[in-house]
């Protein structure tokens, strides 16, 4: 290993290292402002400046952007580095205003610390300091231009890594700023990052705006409760409890505040770099919702009374007994909306199938076909990805089928675009694409309307052809046909050895088995995204019909969501559980579901918010969110990651698996589980992939950033987290094709997601301004033609002359003939619109002007 | 006695144990001895301490250096001015400043000034312990004054929190100096009344002399310190042997006794109290001009009218006052010959902006210890005068 | 016998001349010294609105934790302090404070001042919280200048605030360009 | 300086509600007198049993002497012994270690008897928030009145005590016991 002088020591470095990665890693500080390891180097701010030595010559270099050499005399401390870093804090100080009082980044600010650390104390400057305006970037970031200090590192991150170009760096000299280009909201899901690289308040959130203290904070390690890529968090709340800080109650005594202050990131290299998206950071004030069930209710005589948890649970284990006795054990079903811990489903799993004795228990949405199984399960004799985020930056040819990444799982978008800039081809099939699309994607393909299965067996179908793998099923299609029905052309270039394909599990039944089946024909991986936040996890803990627990197929298959509801309005189910989802507002055909559950006899609803399934119930039992409980949660990749409780929990509501645990503990006599560890263990004995697996904690590793630099501080402790080990073994699988038929009409509802609209943003506050409320979108030839303009409210009607007040937007990129809505359906019942059958997909007679 | 009586009358009888507090007039505060007593005669006497346990050494490892001060005043209440100076200038030992001159005449007129009051504490309540009610009136009224002397320079009577690392917390109010020259002149005068009441009262000394007698010895085992140790013989005075602020520029005598009685250690804080005027008199004539806190604002906070107009001193002010100063990582140990005799503060520091571990070596504490080897063979009525006459305090002794 | 008698009378007679020592308290109030560290003030400008921004130094200063501050962003069209924020929550909790005088030695913005109100005796453990409406002065009251800012020259009417009205960005100005609605619609 | 003005009403006085008939006859002439002479005589002459635990026995003993002199107001003499005293002051830190002691001694005092919380660590803990402290003595014994400070001056404490007489006025009904 080559060797150099630093600070009178040698020290060895790899080629190609910088003086300041060598020197952080040897425990030497040298204060930076501009650098940050996760961005690319700019060299601006000159507080890293050192003295080398080199071949006789003498000089100051910024270290962060010096490769060590061979032979090199470098010294960090010595008195001309010491009087070039105060002079550069002099000049940095200059014009920055006096507003460390009212400024959010007071006590965890680069400029303080490195002020107080290497700064002049004192100030020579006597002229008036500049003036710019503050600037409001977004509804979530305000931009205070006076205070910064052109490190450059917004800017870096906003055009290298979420590859947006709608903020940067303009002006000149005196004028020179960075901020956004255009009097509009940014466009970037990832702008919330910009705070946490700005190494002091220049930009600062707006959720957190003034509030707190970073001294009077305590962080905990947390896991995103918005997507299934499991965005490892810090959450921040402000310290509470018998000895600390809180507000103050009576002489001496304090409390807990019960409010999350804000949410930062915590690096994990697998899961999400150091960035995490927008909703993730902003929307966290759910937790303190109105609509939040405070107390466990029983409906008597047509009336919720206030009940407590004795009457609860022996009002559900002696009807459920009751039913179970008169009707048997399969007049029950089990929904869950797939938002709770690992811990949560496997005892919420148990409860049903073990102790119930029922098979009927679900996590996803109704479709007709899914009746068939699951597709991946068919392909693989397991349902997981058998790809990693991981393998999505590395991969050289990347295809992603008929999912709107943006909208649903935004961290994947961040991979691509690191894929992408290392020479990765992506390829992105969809219905259509809106601009997030191209920002990573190196060609688009779209496919007709009702074309999407078509387009996934002609992946398949060129795959079988390319590499010789006869696919029972589909002999009789020719490639040229499907690409015909489906209106794509030149996808042979999109499917080469070693693809990965990305697609999520809302698909249709076909689409997901093919774009399997042709990645492992094409040795390739895929990347199944899941919908619900913690979809993965529920189906290893055996919460669905056709996988039991640990992955086993079920001898006998149970119903799924679509047959628990047709079963229902045949009367054959008599008890409904349904855990943390309301299938009238979250799932399509809402009419034919309102039929099903008014035929159930007996329906208990788990669930933290008041939606419109709990006025159908018969019980309503509190839970815990998110940041009140703790315990696993897996990605959709498999990665088990632990999250630990952030606050207590709202009102008299419990945690998920306490109340099944005590369910089981009343119908087996057995002690319940005391603690959510103890449910861990349970599952890690149990569940074949999740054998050995350590939670929690995930083994960390400390990066060498000096502590007087805050703004890296968030960034030094990395947490690794195990992935499952499934165990994949492709089968040969027969395909069924039917073309989907096509409905009567003028538009098609096409069934999509928006990054804002969600259960948990709808109950958020902060999250108003963002939130599509009522809102459908339509391409603005088609709001043309019918008199309307972007922003109009109308009245759409349905085929049987429904009428839904809607507020029109115009799309560019979607088809004329389509109006995209958005699930879910709180604000509008559109959902009756969309049926089983064309999942996602109805048709409408027309719009009118209101 | 018990013998003798056993012998004489053939009864058999056993020893009394008899329980002194922790609610006792004369325990100074909330101390409990558990006495074993053969008639009126104590055997053996085990002090119980602990009642006022309050963890300031664990508090102190969760604040920031500065806030650490107004807690040391609360260890030996009766002389915060002395609590505070140990822990600052052990403070200013780690980091390596040096306070102006200034600064170090006026701290030493507060120590004395502390002395002064912690003495007529202990006169007072030993006096009334043994039955001279009247002194405590007296000790009290010129307690007030100096109270009064300290809440115009600090703003409160007691547990004053003046003394900052670096210096003080402000400088000396208008007309404050006279009203110490005024107390100076006249304390001795008016010390004359208890000591015309006692010194040479035969109530006073035959309750006193020979009395509690620490020889020379012991109180060298027993590593005593302040007047209980001078009392015995040992001219040790940390004042004199490690002089420290400006100690070394004032003329003042030790006062020694070789008695090593109650009445000894009477005799040498009424010299103490004489030789702490005798300082604060030199100190104010040699008081000099400037300024009275360093001017580093890397360690105290600077100016406020800078803080309003500049931003360097507005970050140094907010950091100070939010994070505090980090001094460079040791350890440090550092005694004040106070009232009560050598209080030492032992800091750990880790680089942080909160000490690893404070540790504080309380005078009171230490010579507590005698009682256990005094006590026995006197009579009741003497452990009472024997308690009062080593002056412990148990905010300081308990912590 | 009757020698110490007549000794100890003198005495009496001595003392019983003299000016007298006892302060006669609930009528007669004795003047504490301008220094006085007792109950806290909040403090306003001369124009009625509030010096406390919220920066939550006092509460950092305060060794006891006595303090308790949440801040909050200023109303736009009648802002209720100087700068963008204002405390919205300003606890005292006497059953903690030691009356050190530190939180008022931290406020840069000389909104806390210690004034000599001692007489603070209260009936329950739950009025020892004193909250921002007990401690916040009239408008109008004159400004207490504070002993632990003893390093200020200036007397404090001239004073600029951290973040002066003059001096910065156009407060109102700015206050009106305000709303993310309005940025984005 | 300026004094703050006390905004609100008195929190010591009660004030009396409309009283039913039968309630007003219970409470006839008579009665009513010895009631107010009784409470006059014990409100004058309250009898301290000084539970001077750490610094703010010593205010409180400055409040007992010379500058001060409570016995002005017939407070005299400290009474070590509780059965002698009827208001206790707990003037200082009450340690765990502390507790049961202060508890017995308030146990031993006979009725009527007051207590007056004096400094913040007897408040509330104070600024001694930590494992060895009972945070507020009303954790032990009910607590009459509560004096502000860290030590309070005595003239707090005198007014703390004149708050306490006050109370001792409003009570409903001499207790006899």
């Amino acid at each position: 290993m080559p060797k150099f002088t630093l600070n009178g020591r040698e020290v060895e470095f790899k080629q190609g290292e910088t003086i300041l990665q060598v020197a952080w890693r040897e425990g030497v500080r040298i204060p930076v402002f501009c650098y940050h390891p996760h961005l690319p180097v700019f060299a601006g701010c000159r507080m890293c400046l050192v003295e080398v030595e080199l071949r006789g010559r003498k000089g100051l270099l910024p270290s962060c952007a010096t490769q060590v050499s061979e032979g090199m005399v470098v010294n960090t401390e010595t008195e001309e580095v010491r009087k070039a870093r105060r002079d550069q804090i002099e000049f940095l100080l200059l014009n920055h205003p006096l507003e460390c009082p009212v400024c959010d980044a007071g006590g965890e600010c680069d400029l303080q610390n490195l002020t107080f650390i290497y700064g002049p104390s004192e100030s020579r400057y006597q002229f008036e300091k500049t003036e710019k305006e503050m600037v409001f970037a977004h509804p979530y970031l305000q931009l205070y231009p006076n205070r910064c200090i052109l490190c450059n590192r917004c800017v870096s991150f906003y055009q290298e890594i979420s590859a947006n170009d709608d903020w940067g760096l303009f002006g000149r000299g005196h004028d020179m700023r960075v901020g956004p280009y255009r009097d509009k909201i940014l466009e970037s899901e990832f702008s919330g990052n910009m705070i946490e690289v700005c190494p002091l308040g220049a930009i600062t959130g707006r959720d957190y705006r003034f509030k707190s203290r970073p001294w009077e904070h305590r962080v905990i390690n947390s896991i995103s409760p918005h997507d299934s890529i499991g965005v490892n968090v810090k959450v921040y709340a402000r310290i509470g409890g018998k000895y600390s800080r809180g507000a103050v109650v009576s002489g001496g005594t304090r409390t807990d505040n019960h409010e999350i202050l804000r949410v930062n990131m915590r690096p994990n290299y697998d899961v999400n770099d150091p960035w995490i998206d927008d909703r993730t950071r902003f929307i966290h004030s759910f937790v303190n919702s109105t609509d939040r069930i405070t107390q466990p209710l029983v409906k008597k005589e047509g009336e919720f009374k206030e009940s407590d948890w004795e009457e609860v649970y022996d009002t559900v284990v002696d009807k459920l007994k009751k039913i179970k006795d008169t009707y048997g054990a399969d007049a029950v079903a089990a929904l869950a909306g797939g938002r709770g811990s690992n811990e949560s489903a496997y005892l919420f799993s148990k409860f049903v199938k073990e102790i119930v004795g029922s098979r009927n228990i679900d996590i996803r949405p109704p479709r007709e076909d899914f009746t068939l199984g699951d597709p991946v399960f068919d392909v693989l004799d397991g349902s997981f990805s058998t790809a990693t985020l991981r393998d999505l930056a590395d991969a050289k040819n990347i295809v992603v089928f008929g999912t709107e990444i943006k909208e649903t799982h935004p961290v994947v978008g961040l991979k691509l675009v690191s894929a992408r800039k290392r020479g990765a081809r992506i390829h992105y099939f969809g219905k259509w694409a809106g601009k997030a699309e191209r920002r990573w994607a190196t060609r688009i393909y779209i496919y007709n309307i009702y074309g999407e299965e078509e387009a996934a067996l002609a992946i398949l179908k060129h795959a079988s052809e390319t590499h010789g793998v006869p696919i029972p099923g589909l002999e009789n299609l020719s490639l040229q046909d499907l690409l015909e029905k489906s209106g794509l052309s030149g996808i042979e270039e999109a499917i080469s050895e070693n693809t990965v394909f990305v697609f999520d599990d809302n698909l249709p039944y076909l689409v997901q088995k093919a774009l399997a089946r042709a990645s492992v024909i094409l040795n390739g991986k895929f990347l199944l995204l899941r919908n619900a936040p913690n979809g993965q996890g529920f189906i290893d803990m055996g919460v669905s019909p056709v996988i039991g627990k640990g992955g086993m197929r079920e001898a006998v298959p149970g119903k799924s969501t679509y047959e628990i509801f047709e079963a229902a309005k045949k009367g054959e189910i008599k008890a409904l559980l349904i855990y943390n989802v309301d299938p009238l507002t979250e799932f399509p055909a809402r009419d034919e579901i309102l039929d099903g559950v008014k035929n159930i006899d007996f329906i208990v609803v788990l669930d933290s918010f008041w939606n419109e399934i709990t006025g159908y119930a018969d019980v309503v039992i509190p839970l815990a969110l998110h940041y009140e409980e703790e315990g696993s949660y897996t990605n959709t990749e498999g990665r088990v990651q632990w999250a630990d409780r952030v606050i207590q929990p709202y009102g008299m509501s419990k945690e998920a698996w306490r109340v099944f645990s005590d369910l089981i503990e009343r119908c087996t006599g057995e002690k319940a589980y005391k603690s959510v560890v103890e449910v861990t263990e349970e599952i890690v004995k149990n569940i074949e992939p999740y054998r050995g697996i350590k939670v929690p904690p995930g083994e960390s590793f400390e990066e060498p950033y000096p502590d007087e630099i805050p703004s890296l501080k968030n960034i030094k402790v990395v947490y690794r987290y195990p992935l499952a080990r499934y165990i994949a073994s492709p089968k040969e699988v027969t395909f069924e094709y039917s073309s989907m038929e096509k409905r009567e009409g003028r538009y098609v509802l096409v069934q999509s997601h928006h990054l804002y609209k969600t259960v948990y943003t709808l109950r958020s506050e902060s999250a108003a301004p963002l939130i599509p409320y009522r809102v459908v979108e339509m391409h603005p030839d088609a709001l043309k033609s019918e008199g309307l303009k972007d922003g109009d409210s109308a009245v759409l009607i349905g085929p049987r002359n429904q009428e839904y007040e809607v507020v029109v937007r115009s799309n560019g990129s979607i088809p004329e003939n389509v109006i995209r809505v958005f699930a879910p359906y709180l604000d509008y019942g559109l959902n009756s619109l969309l049926d089983f059958k064309g999942f996602g997909r109805a048709s409408v007679a027309q719009t009118v002007r209101r | 006695m018990k013998r003798e009586f056993e012998k004489d009358t053939g009864v058999k009888t056993d020893i009394i144990e008899l329980n002194m507090g922790p609610q006792h007039p004369s325990t100074h505060g909330v101390m409990r001895i558990i006495l074993e007593l053969d008639g009126e005669v104590i055997v053996k006497a085990t002090p119980v301490i602990g009642y006022l346990h309050r963890g300031t050494e664990k508090i102190a490892e969760n604040r920031a250096y500065y806030q650490v001060v107004p807690y040391t005043d609360r260890l030996d209440y009766l002389s915060p001015m002395s609590n505070e100076l140990g822990y600052v200038m052990a403070v200013e030992k780690l980091l390596g400043v040096e306070v102006p001159l200034r600064a170090q005449y006026i701290r030493v007129i507060l120590a004395e000034l502390a002395r002064i009051a912690s003495h007529l504490v202990w006169l007072g309540s030993n006096a009334n312990d043994i039955g001279a009610v009247t002194v405590f009136l007296y000790a009290f009224r010129e307690r007030e004054k100096i109270y009064d002397l300290l809440e115009a320079i600090s703003g409160q009577r007691m547990n004053n929190a003046f003394l900052k690392i670096g210096g003080l917390a402000g400088d000396l109010p208008e007309g404050w100096i006279d009203g110490v020259r005024k107390f100076i002149k006249e304390f001795p005068e008016k010390l004359k009344d208890p000591d015309g009441l006692l010194t040479k009262n035969r109530i006073w000394r035959e309750r006193t002399e020979g009395i509690g007698i620490i020889p020379r010895d012991l109180a060298i085992d027993l590593s005593l310190t302040g007047p209980p140790l001078r009392a015995s013989g040992v001219e040790r005075d940390l004042r004199k042997d490690t002089p420290y602020l400006v100690y070394d520029e004032l003329e003042f005598d030790i006062p020694v006794e070789t008695a090593g009685d109650v009445y000894a250690r009477y005799l040498v804080r009424m010299e103490e109290m004489r030789q702490s005027v005798r300082i604060i008199e030199q100190a104010i004539e040699k008081l000099p001009g400037g300024p009275v806190l360093i001017d580093d604002y890397k360690i105290v906070p600077p100016p406020k009218d800078k803080v309003y107009r500049d931003i360097p001193e507005l970050i140094h002010h907010f950091k100070l006052i939010s994070e505090g100063f980090h001094p460079p990582e040791g350890e440090v140990y550092f005694a004040v010959e106070a009232p009560k005799g050598e209080l030492g503060y032992y800091i750990v520091s880790d680089g942080s902006n909160k000490p690893y571990r404070l540790r504080i070596r309380p005078p009171s504490f230490v010579n507590l210890q005698a009682l256990e080897y005094i006590l026995p063979g006197h009579l009741i009525a003497d452990a009472v005068a024997i308690i009062g006459s080593l002056d412990p305090v148990f905010g300081e002794v308990d912590r | 016998m009757i020698g110490p008698l007549i000794k100890g009378l003198t005495i009496t007679f001595k003392y019983i001349f003299k000016k007298k020592f006892t302060v006669q308290y609930p009528e007669e109030r004795r003047e504490l010294p301008p220094r006085a560290k007792w109950l806290h003030i909040l403090q306003r400008h001369e124009d009625g609105k509030e010096r406390c921004v919220a920066c939550m130094l006092c509460a950092s200063a305060c060794p006891t934790e006595a303090i308790y501050i949440v801040g909050e962003e200023n109303d736009l069209e009648n802002p209720i302090s100087h700068g963008e924020r204002y405390a919205k929550v300003w606890d005292l909790d006497l059953g903690r404070c030691m009356f050190c005088g530190y939180c008022v030695e931290a406020c840069p913005e000389e909104a806390l001042a210690m004034t000599d109100e001692y007489e603070l005796a209260v009936p329950t453990r739950k009025d020892l919280v004193l909250h921002k409406e007990d401690l916040l002065v009239e408008p109008g009251t004159p400004p207490v200048k504070t002993w632990l800012g003893f390093y200020r020259k200036e007397p404090i009417g001239a004073m600029p605030v951290t973040r002066p009205m003059e001096v910065h960005v156009e407060y109102e100005e700015y206050l009106k360009r305000r709303g993310p609605r309005e940025a984005h619609e | 300086m300026i004094r703050l003005e006390k905004k609100g009403r008195n929190p010591f006085i009660v004030y009396g509600e409309e009283k039913s008939i039968e309630e007003q006859l219970r409470r006839n002439i008579l009665l009513t007198t010895v009631d107010a002479m009784l409470k006059w005589s014990r409100r004058n002459s309250l009898w301290p049993l000084p539970l001077g635990l750490a610094c703010c026995a010593i205010e409180m003993m400055g409040a007992f002497f010379a500058r001060y002199d409570m016995a002005r107001f017939g407070f005299e003499v400290f009474r070590f012994s509780p059965r002698q005293a009827d208001l206790m002051i707990v003037a200082g830190t009450v340690t765990r270690k502390m507790a049961p002691i202060v508890k017995r001694l308030y146990d031993q005092m006979s009725e009527p008897k007051w207590v007056i919380a004096m400094g913040a660590c007897a408040m509330a803990g104070g600024p001694y928030n930590s494992y060895a402290v009972v945070q507020g003595v009303d954790n032990l014994i009910p607590v009459d009145v509560y004096v502000p400070g860290c030590p309070p001056r005595p003239e707090s404490l005198i007014y703390g005590i004149m708050k306490l007489r006050e109370k001792i006025k409003q009570e409903r009904e001499a207790k006899i016991l």
